[in-house]
């Protein structure tokens, strides 16, 4: 492209332009964009054609697809929004319509716009305030004094928030287990009944294979039931037993697998 | 390291003991009293730990003043950070001391804006600094901040979810040469401008009235009301 | 060895460089350079260390002089230390920083965990510390906290046993510069802060936060009842 206005204007102008395609990254977030975009507008804030806003977003996003530049998320949600504020502002406002009108998303659009900039200004300002250490001084050498010994021991909000963290990690890669009694754990049924099948020559019902304790109190004894039948079935899928029910719903009989 | 070579024996208990079953010490001397305690010591020190020390009777809060315009105009002054007090070198000589100037950890863009916004809207929520800047608060941005000890938790917001909140510190103000929070740079004008209300946006009708009832509108009004 | 404060100027080499382009400041801000490089710095500095930070034309010499008698009675007073100069507290008030010498120590990674786990489950047995720590609490841990006064004993826990409770003290809240314990970040908000580096297992996601947002809001209720 021979470019015979290669001013300073359009060198920084293209330079900002390109800045914007590659360096979606170097932005914090869409709306930091789009104070970027406002400020070449230069306008002001508190009157910014969101219109003309919208598209110059719009036109970012794309010429940032181009370059098949993975946008985030937030970046798209924020151009969609725009897309939909500008045809808000273009049509003329529904009266049966509820919600927000154009006029009131794009005031309060402005208004963000408008807050960020002064926080970003309040930083600045801040920052470029003396600090300790740097503009004004603390006492070089703090005295000490007394000879009078004691310990004090320290600890920071920080060193606390870290060490109930790093409990309550611990605890999320314990394997999760019940503690409550009423539970007749899997493995255990396995165990048991592996235990068991070599015993069982003849069919036998499933209830009878339920250990002690387990066939009383009805939560108990359906736990010891489930885990069980858990039991069976990965035996029965190990080839280990034969599994019989005559009926639906009847009472469930396994043995030994013959002839293995 | 070693005592000064004119101390006298120390051979002085507890002061408190004796010479204040009577009467508090001139005026003058609790001057001194807390010129001494407030030059030992390198951090900021309330009215009441000043207090502490002084023997009973003690009006620290006057002797402080007038400490305080005996070092105005000098090499040193007597500063106040939030409610306490502490004796710094007069910003105008920074120049003087290159020597002790430290290096301080370069504070990230996304660090120092954080900062900025838990200043003037404080106490002010995680999801709030992310409505402000448009972008989620990233990871360690708060952690290094409250590593610094310049920000730290406040009240739990009375809304949906109880947000923590966060505010600055004493350090912060120590930090940056403020009296108090209500002295950060442009507050007035930006409270003026209505930069810092809490302004939902348009159609979401429901929270508003609670949030600026706690929000941090009321954080930062509070501090106005005197 | 043989400076003293009132012998005349000796060696001026960068004053006569250029003798004429700067004026050397007035004496009594020669004065407030010198104190405040006094005050700043760690180390007693010699007159020529002094000399070397001033501007061109300066007579420390004299200005220390000057400086001297400034602080001659105050509760700070201008010491020769050997050859060197520095600023220390009048020796007649030393008593005043006896309580001052602390050592500090950081707390041990049990004390630690076991005060967090007391802050974030109070009221809490030590069964229950021991339960979420997944190991045991020694006696000399809850000693440890009790004395340093940032735990105290709760209401008895109403089950077998009657085991007694641990809970945080005003004391705590006060060291943490928290408002009140419920202020803690919950498990959520901590894994937002960075502090939680681990993703919880697939498929786990809710159940953890709901924990923690339930166990500790849960337990502290019972403290903070109206």
């Amino acid at each position: 492209m021979a470019d015979t206005f290669d001013t300073d204007d359009s060198i920084s102008a293209r330079r900002e332009a390109e800045a914007l395609i590659v360096d979606v990254d170097g932005f914090e977030g869409p709306l930091d964009v789009l104070l970027t975009l406002s400020r070449t507008q230069k306008v002001d804030l508190r009157r910014i054609s969101v219109l003309h806003l919208a598209e110059q977003y719009l036109g970012f996003v794309e010429r940032a697809r181009a370059l098949r530049i993975e946008l985030a998320a937030d970046y798209l949600v924020m151009a969609a929004w725009l897309a939909y504020l500008k045809s808000r502002l273009l049509l003329p406002p529904d009266p049966t319509e509820e919600g927000p009108s154009g006029a009131e998303l794009a005031a309060h659009l402005a208004f963000q716009l408008e807050r960020l900039q002064a926080m970003r200004e309040a930083a600045a300002r801040l920052m470029g305030r003396d600090q300790k250490g740097r503009d004004f001084f603390a006492r070089g050498a703090p005295e000490a004094l007394a000879v009078n010994r004691k310990t004090v021991f320290e600890a920071s909000l920080l060193d606390l928030m870290r060490a109930y963290a790093r409990l309550r990690t611990r605890d999320e890669f314990r394997p999760y287990a019940f503690d409550r009694s009423d539970i007749y754990p899997y493995e255990a049924a396995l165990a048991r009944l592996s235990k068991l099948v070599p015993g069982a020559a003849d069919w036998t019902s499933l209830q009878a294979y339920l250990p002690e304790g387990w066939r009383g109190a009805p939560a108990r004894q359906r736990s010891a039931i489930a885990s069980t039948f858990a039991a069976t079935l990965e035996l029965a899928k190990q080839g280990q037993i034969e599994l019989r029910q005559s009926d639906t719903f009847a009472p469930l009989h396994l043995r030994r697998k013959t002839g293995q | 390291m070693t005592d000064s070579p004119n101390a006298p024996p120390r051979s002085r208990p507890n002061a408190a003991d004796s010479p204040s079953l009577f009467a508090a010490p001139p005026l003058a001397e609790q001057e001194r009293m807390i010129e001494a305690i407030l030059f030992a010591c390198a951090t900021p020190l309330s009215l009441s730990q000043i207090s502490e020390r002084l023997p009973p009777g003690c009006d620290a809060a006057e002797a402080l003043v007038h400490l305080r315009s005996r070092y105005c105009g000098r090499g040193v002054n007597l500063v106040r950070v939030g409610d306490a007090y502490a004796l710094r070198t007069a910003p105008d000589l920074a120049w003087l001391m290159q020597t002790e100037r430290l290096e301080t950890r370069k504070l990230s863009r996304a660090a120092i804006e954080t900062l900025a916004i838990i200043a003037y809207h404080q106490p002010v929520t995680r999801a709030e600094i992310e409505e402000i800047r448009g972008v989620a608060v990233s990871r360690g941005t708060i952690d290094q901040l409250l590593e610094l000890e310049w920000i730290r938790l406040g009240r739990r917001r009375m809304t949906p979810g109880r947000p923590v909140t966060f505010v600055v510190t004493e350090a912060f103000l120590d930090h940056f040469g403020l009296e108090s929070a209500r002295d950060l740079p442009g507050l007035k004008e930006l409270r003026e401008a209505g930069l810092l209300d809490s302004r939902p946006p348009p159609g979401q009708t429901s929270l508003p009235d609670d949030e600026a009832e706690d929000g941090p509108e009321r954080g930062q009004s509070e501090l106005f009301e005197d």
